[in-house]
């Protein structure tokens, strides 16, 4: 049994990269909008103003944040239209090992990126550099949150044609939490406060999301054969 | 034990029951509503700090609680719907969802009127209010998903994931809110032991309370009658109400 | 009925929204499922 | 024995009940060739028994384990972008089966000069021909199959009418959806009309 959990999840991920591979133009999109989103921002401001700095962690955040949406509607789309999702669901192997699988993908192929790019981009809008490992630690706990939520969203919308404008307003008030403890814990550093607790409560949210999550876009997913 | 709730789960048995119990629920609610906001306006003296705006707690509070209880019944009839596929569990969540929807905006609206005179600002970044928004939100998209599903069995099905997961984030979010936020005021009623609020003050809010709730089941009743009517449709029971609704 | 009942210390235009918003949800958490009701049979006994 | 069995069973899609009261059970070396207009339930049918979906009522008497039972929807489960090596490959990972036995099973389908091309560029006898080689990557007793000669041309519906002979004498059953009649040289095979 247990060979089989780990066999599905390496095949789905396997197949993930590979096909992130094969449409490279894709998954570049995320980190391209993160970037322009941050300049727009810039461009919105006089120039090298300093309460840039301030607003750092929301604009970063909301960037982020808004740059993760872009690749959500594709993640089980395509396998739910082809007739991939059905052998992953007549498989011995447990769907959700699948699905784990699949939400790991996203996150190493958007959210990861996302995260790493914070902290040059954050510099760009004056942040102080002592505060950015508190920044990218709250994006790197936070990021997998919004894959596992923004999977869940996925998962909810997928046989439906017009899913993209339901997405966000399923996932924005469900991800809320972290946006106020990842923003707050690098506002907290900026102002040379300890950023601990914010940080633990995100791992916490983290956690929780890794147990139920996966259990219910498995859920969700079944759901859209009926 | 099991088949009573088995036999109050079949359709035509709720809406017989629901038929029945609306006018009753209905004149408890119009009786504790009545006292409660003419004690409200009229008995309770005015607030020594607020004066009369303290006033708009008699409808900001209960729309406030209920808004909240709704959300987690409309989690506890997903959860049925999800796990054991009951028709009833799946219109109650259906049905709950708009009415929840519309206390949520009151709690929100009457939240902003109250803080207009006491911060002098129509929206401040309070913890409760701000958590009302997010709920609002939270409303939106399970009545936004079930619109978006056509079949209605599915619908309500992911309906009722979307609520248990929205369910699990609202006291999260609330104490995000609150840590984010120190400016906090605290809940009148709340406050056991000391409540800051004097009896013929109280007693009103209560009964508005109370009265609020029984509005709602009267509401709710109504709602989860159409649903029924249309997922039976066909059925004996549904032609039988037909008839006698137009004679 | 007293005049300062009306103006609610000065706060009236807050009170009397507030209570007259309350009504308004009232009445429509009311009515809402009366008409759709009235649709549903008509729709239904259309299929008779 | 029979491989799978269900008794009054009820099959419903988008909010409507198809089939009511079904009793069906399959044993070694049978084909159950279900027939009926579209919309009948053929689809609903096979989707339940496979355990893709829930029934609304009824009861499996006797439930396949899914390591048992092999499903072929109408859509061949592979993604466009991917080469049939790799889409099959996938699915051996998915399930845990060797993948040694992707050559010979590509070969025997006639495909295997393919398997480096996007599935894209495939037609869908070819793709259909990709789909069926999953039966013969993993020896399973059931195969449930959801109009597999969609798309066949007349050497292709020889070469399943083959593959499906030399199943049910391995001891396997399968349970068949399909407006055409089955073509020739398939044994046992039993007919059921859906209403």
């Amino acid at each position: 049994m247990a060979a089989g959990v780990i066999g599905a999840f390496t095949a789905v991920l396997r197949r993930e990269l590979r096909l992130a591979a094969r449409a490279r133009a894709e998954w570049l999109m995320p980190p391209l909008f993160f970037v322009i989103v941050v300049t727009l921002f810039g461009l919105g401001a006089k120039p090298n103003d300093p309460l840039l700095a301030d607003f750092a962690p929301a604009i970063l955040w909301v960037g982020a944040l808004l740059a993760a949406l872009l690749t959500l509607e594709r993640l089980f789309r395509a396998d739910y239209e082809d007739g991939t999702l059905e052998q992953i669901f007549i498989a011995p192997a447990p769907a959700i090992a699948a699905i784990a699988a699949k939400l790991s993908a996203h996150w190493l192929l958007t959210g990861l990126p996302l995260a790493l790019l914070a902290a040059p981009l954050a510099a760009a809008l004056g942040f102080p550099s002592a505060a950015l490992p508190a920044l990218t630690a709250g994006l790197a706990l936070g990021t997998p949150v919004l894959s596992l939520i923004g999977g869940f969203a996925a998962a909810l919308t997928v046989g439906l044609p017009r899913a993209g404008v339901l997405l966000p307003l399923l996932v924005l008030p469900l991800v809320t939490p972290i946006v106020i403890f990842g923003a707050g814990a690098a506002r907290a550093a900026q102002s040379g406060l300890p950023a601990d607790a914010p940080l633990y409560f995100l791992a916490a949210v983290l956690v929780l999301g890794l147990t139920l999550l996966p259990w219910a876009t498995t859920a969700a997913l079944r759901n859209a054969f009926e | 034990m099991w088949t009573w709730f088995h036999r109050l789960a079949s359709p035509p048995t709720f809406y017989r029951l629901a038929d029945r119990l609306v006018p009753w629920l209905g004149l408890l609610a119009a009786g504790l509503l009545g006292y409660g906001i003419f004690g409200g306006l009229l008995l309770a003296p005015a607030d020594y700090q607020q004066g009369d705006a303290f006033r708009i707690i008699y409808v900001h509070v209960p729309a406030a609680a209920l808004s909240l209880s709704v959300y987690v019944l409309m989690a506890a009839a997903g959860a049925v719907a999800v796990i054991w596929r009951i028709k009833l569990a799946e219109c109650v969540l259906v049905a709950a969802a708009p009415i929840g929807a519309s206390f949520t905006a009151l709690a929100l609206v009457t939240g902003m009127l109250w803080g207009k005179p006491m911060w002098g600002a129509y929206w401040v970044w309070d913890a409760r209010l701000t958590s009302e928004l997010i709920l609002l939100f939270l409303y939106a998209g399970v009545i936004g998903l079930n619109q978006a599903i056509e079949e209605p069995r599915a619908a309500a099905r992911a309906c009722g994931l979307l609520a248990l997961i929205g369910v699990i984030n609202v006291p999260i979010v609330h104490y995000s809110v609150e840590w984010w936020n120190s400016l906090h005021q605290g809940s009148t009623i709340l406050k056991l032991g000391r409540p800051n609020m004097s009896a013929d003050m109280a007693r009103p809010l209560y009964a508005a309370l109370l009265g609020t709730y029984c509005f709602f089941g009267v509401a709710l009743l109504r709602r989860v009658q159409n649903e029924l009517l249309l997922r039976e449709r066909g059925t004996a029971w549904v032609k039988e109400q037909l008839r006698s609704a137009h004679v | 009925m007293s005049s300062s009942f009306w103006n609610m210390g000065g706060y009236a235009v807050y009170v009397w929204g507030s209570y007259g918003l309350a009504a308004a949800v009232l009445a429509w958490n009311l009515l809402a499922p009366r008409l759709r009701r009235h649709d549903i049979l008509k729709e239904l006994s259309a299929e008779e | 024995m029979s491989l799978i069995a269900v008794e009054n069973l009820a099959v419903a899609r988008g909010g409507r009940t198809l089939l009511r009261g079904l009793d069906l059970a399959v044993q070694a070396g049978e084909v159950l060739h279900l027939r009926g207009g579209n919309g009948a339930g053929k689809t609903s049918l096979l989707e339940v028994l496979c355990g893709l979906r829930v029934p609304l009522e009824g009861a499996f008497r006797q439930r396949p384990e899914p390591q048992a039972l092999h499903w072929l929807g109408h859509k061949n489960a592979l993604n466009l972008a991917l080469t049939p090596l790799e889409n099959l490959g996938f699915w051996c990972g998915l399930n845990s089966v060797a993948e040694d036995a992707l050559l010979p099973v590509l070969q025997r389908l006639g495909i295997e000069r393919l398997r480096h091309r996007p599935c894209r560029t495939l037609s869908a006898g070819q793709k259909r021909r990709c789909a069926l080689a999953r039966l013969l990557l993993a020896p399973r007793p059931l195969w449930l199959l959801d109009e597999p000669l969609d798309g066949l041309d007349a050497q292709g519906l020889g070469l399943f009418a083959q593959l499906l002979a030399e199943h049910l004498g391995r001891g396997g059953a399968a349970i068949v959806t399909s407006h055409q009649p089955l073509p020739p040289g398939v044994p046992g095979v039993r007919e059921w009309q859906l209403a």
